[in-house]
Parts: structure tokens; C-alpha cells; sequence
């Protein structure tokens, strides 16, 4: 299945992109997300294990299995709310 | 009442709109753009969101307090963009028949924002020099 | 900067005084004039005060503060006279580095005005009936 | 010596005054006036043991000695600060 991650702040300043394009086997998870992510896009894989995947807006778990219709997003560590 | 906005967050308005006959106070907590973070000098702020996710943790924020305490009303307003020097970036109104309860969900509910909400600031210094701040300070 | 109104008290004013560069954060706490307590119903109020021994306890809580916490600045006005359901009786604007101290210092500036400032609340009901309150509720 | 005592409050409505003069011996203390109160305006007896006596606008335990210059009030429990 094609699956479409949308990246911000830090993670889309590293990607250099608003979002990517990924192909997973169908009923992937977000363990397997984060693979595919890694070697599609290299300059995020340092950042990549201190961000959380959020699947239809909610942070989601490595063991969450995807479909091609969830909207996919990597959220960097958030520091909204001033100090 | 929670929103994003892009515009200068009007706090009295806020305020105003959490005052209820039933309730004898009201903490409102302004998070307001510091110049100075140890040694490091912030000329300006921007902010960024996942609008829709940012929204609906704003909502579930709220959702948690009206569960956990007996509330008038609330009012969490965060501000996207950029923001000079002592702007409030975001503010927090919560009224309540009984005064301690209005502290302790106030303080909750900046905690919870800054756990929870996908919302990023990048700090820039004078020079130009940017970086994502990562992660909630204190 | 601490003081007693017989005016209605202009929060944002208040709140605007107190923001400053270094701050990251401002807790401003408003007690209001709430209309039920139990099953006594409150129609208005009247605040009367010992003034200046008020005024000096009000300036006393604020150096307690500021010898407590590293503020950045605070300000407190309490109202004399007549109030209706709904209007400020106080306001305590703090403004600090982090939130937590604000959060903090604010709670403790109104527990503290509620124990040693002299200033009496009448409540009056629908039928015109008064009762000096005597003592902090909660 | 004579002292003026100021009343505020419920005080002030159960006295039907704003003060009342009373007269001490030199250097009585506020053990003293209250008993001295508690005669001279009996419509006070009552509330006083639940009332503090501020000397020269600072609370005064009842030890503290008095001079004629000070100004004195009946300090009834107060309920400033809204709810």
C-alpha cells in the first residue's frame, strides 16, 4: 500500500519536504513505518526515535497496523505553550 | 473553548467569556515570549502546528478538565506565528465556584499543552540563527 | 505595586504591568462576586476596609513574595463599596522566569490576603437582608 | 491614660460607633483593654474573644503594653478577597 507522512517543524526542515511518499506491504505497522522511513529518507533517522507517529491524529503505539487511508504524521518532540 | 490563532490573543476577552454568577474566581495564565533562556538571547519566536491534531488535543485537554474538576468554564487559546518579545503565546482561562480548583486546573492545563499538543517554536537569536526548541523547558 | 479602588478594577492594566522581557509567564488570579453559597442566595456585596492598615498588609504579602519567589513582578488591587454578582473584588497579577513559580506565588498572595488584610465582606440578599462574612470561606 | 479605640465591621455595627474612648491605666496592655471594651460597650462582649487588636495597624498579642499615642482597632475576622 502507498502511504502518505506529513513532517513538520524540525522533521521537515531535516526532510526538506512537507511530507513522502512511502510503499509498505499492506496492514504494515507503525514499527515498520518507521523503518521504511529511515532508509527512504536518511536525514530524519537521527531524529526519527525522538519523534512520535501520529495516526488519524492521535499518537499511535510501533505495534498499530496502517491502512491506506490513515493520515500520517511525524510529530518531533512539541514545545508549544512558551516556557 | 479552545483555538489556534494567528492574530495578538486578546485576554480580556477570554476572560470575560469564562465569568459565570456560579463561580467566586478565575485563574488566567498568559505563557508570555522570554528574552532570556540561560545564556541565550531570543530576539523573536515562531510557532508552527498540526492545525487539526493541535486542535483536537486542545479539545480533549479541556474534555480532561471539565472530567477531573467541578469547573464554570474554560478558555485555551494558543497563538501560530511569529512573536516578538513579551507576546503571549498562549492563555489559559479557567473560572470555578471555589478558588483552588481554578489554580489546580490552570496548572494542569499548561501542563497537559505542553505534553500533548503538537505545536513547535523555533527560536531566533539576533544573528539570524535559528533552532527548533525541543521539548518542554521546566 | 499593591493598592485598594473604590473603581472597578482594570485587570488587563493590572496584568500589562506586570509583563516584562525576562518573564516567561503571568498568573493573574480574579475573585468575583458569586451568587450562591450553599442555599444563600447573594443579590450584592459591600467591602469595607481598614485602609491604611490594609494598604500596609497588601505591601507586606508582596515583599513576602518577592523574599520567597524570584519574581518578576506582581500587582494586587482589592475593591471597596458596593459589587454586583459577577464584578472583580480582587485581582493578583504575577508575572515570573517559569510558570511554576507564578502559579505558586499567586495562590499563596491570595491565601495570604484572605488571613491577615483587613477588609470585611456585607452580603446582602434579594430582601435587603445583610450579614457581615465573617471568616474565609475555604 | 486615655486611648481611642476604632471599630470596623461588625464591630463597628454592633458598637452603632466608629470608636469609643476608654481609660486605661498608664501602660495597660491589650489584655487589659479588651476587658476594659467588653464593659465599656457591651454589645461587643461577644464577638471580641473571636477579634484580633491591631496596635498602630500590626496585630498585638495580648501582652503588648499600650501608650496613649497609639492608635488601636477591633479586628474582626476578616473575609476580604472574594471566594
Amino acid at each position: 500500500m502507498t502511504l502518505t507522512v506529513h513532517f513538520f517543524a524540525a522533521a521537515k526542515d531535516l526532510a526538506q519536504a512537507d511530507w513522502a511518499t512511502l510503499h509498505l506491504e499492506t496492514g504494515a505497522n507503525v514499527h515498520a513505518l518507521r523503518q521504511a522511513l529511515s532508509a527512504a529518507v536518511p536525514a530524519l533517522a537521527a531524529l526519527l526515535p525522538r519523534c512520535l507517529i501520529a495516526v488519524n491524529q492521535e499518537f499511535a503505539a510501533d505495534d498499530v497496523n496502517l491502512t491506506s487511508s490513515d493520515e500520517i504524521a511525524v510529530i518531533p518532540p512539541v514545545s508549544g505553550g512558551s516556557l | 473553548m479552545t483555538r489556534l490563532t494567528r492574530d495578538v490573543i486578546d485576554y480580556q476577552a477570554l476572560t470575560e467569556s469564562v465569568l459565570q454568577c456560579h463561580c467566586g474566581g478565575v485563574v488566567l495564565f498568559l505563557g508570555t515570549v522570554r528574552d532570556l533562556t540561560g545564556d541565550h538571547v531570543t530576539a523573536y519566536l515562531t510557532y508552527d502546528a498540526y492545525a487539526p491534531m493541535a486542535e483536537k488535543k486542545l479539545a480533549e485537554i479541556e474534555a480532561e478538565i471539565r472530567q477531573k474538576w467541578a469547573i464554570g468554564d474554560i478558555a485555551i487559546v494558543h497563538r501560530l506565528g511569529w512573536l516578538e518579545v513579551r507576546e503571549v503565546s498562549v492563555a489559559i482561562a479557567i473560572s470555578t465556584p471555589h478558588r483552588k480548583e481554578a489554580f489546580a486546573a490552570c496548572q494542569y492545563a499548561i501542563e497537559r499543552l505542553k505534553q500533548i499538543v503538537p505545536i513547535w517554536k523555533k527560536d531566533y537569536d539576533a544573528h539570524g540563527n535559528e533552532i527548533w526548541v525541543s521539548g518542554s523547558s521546566q
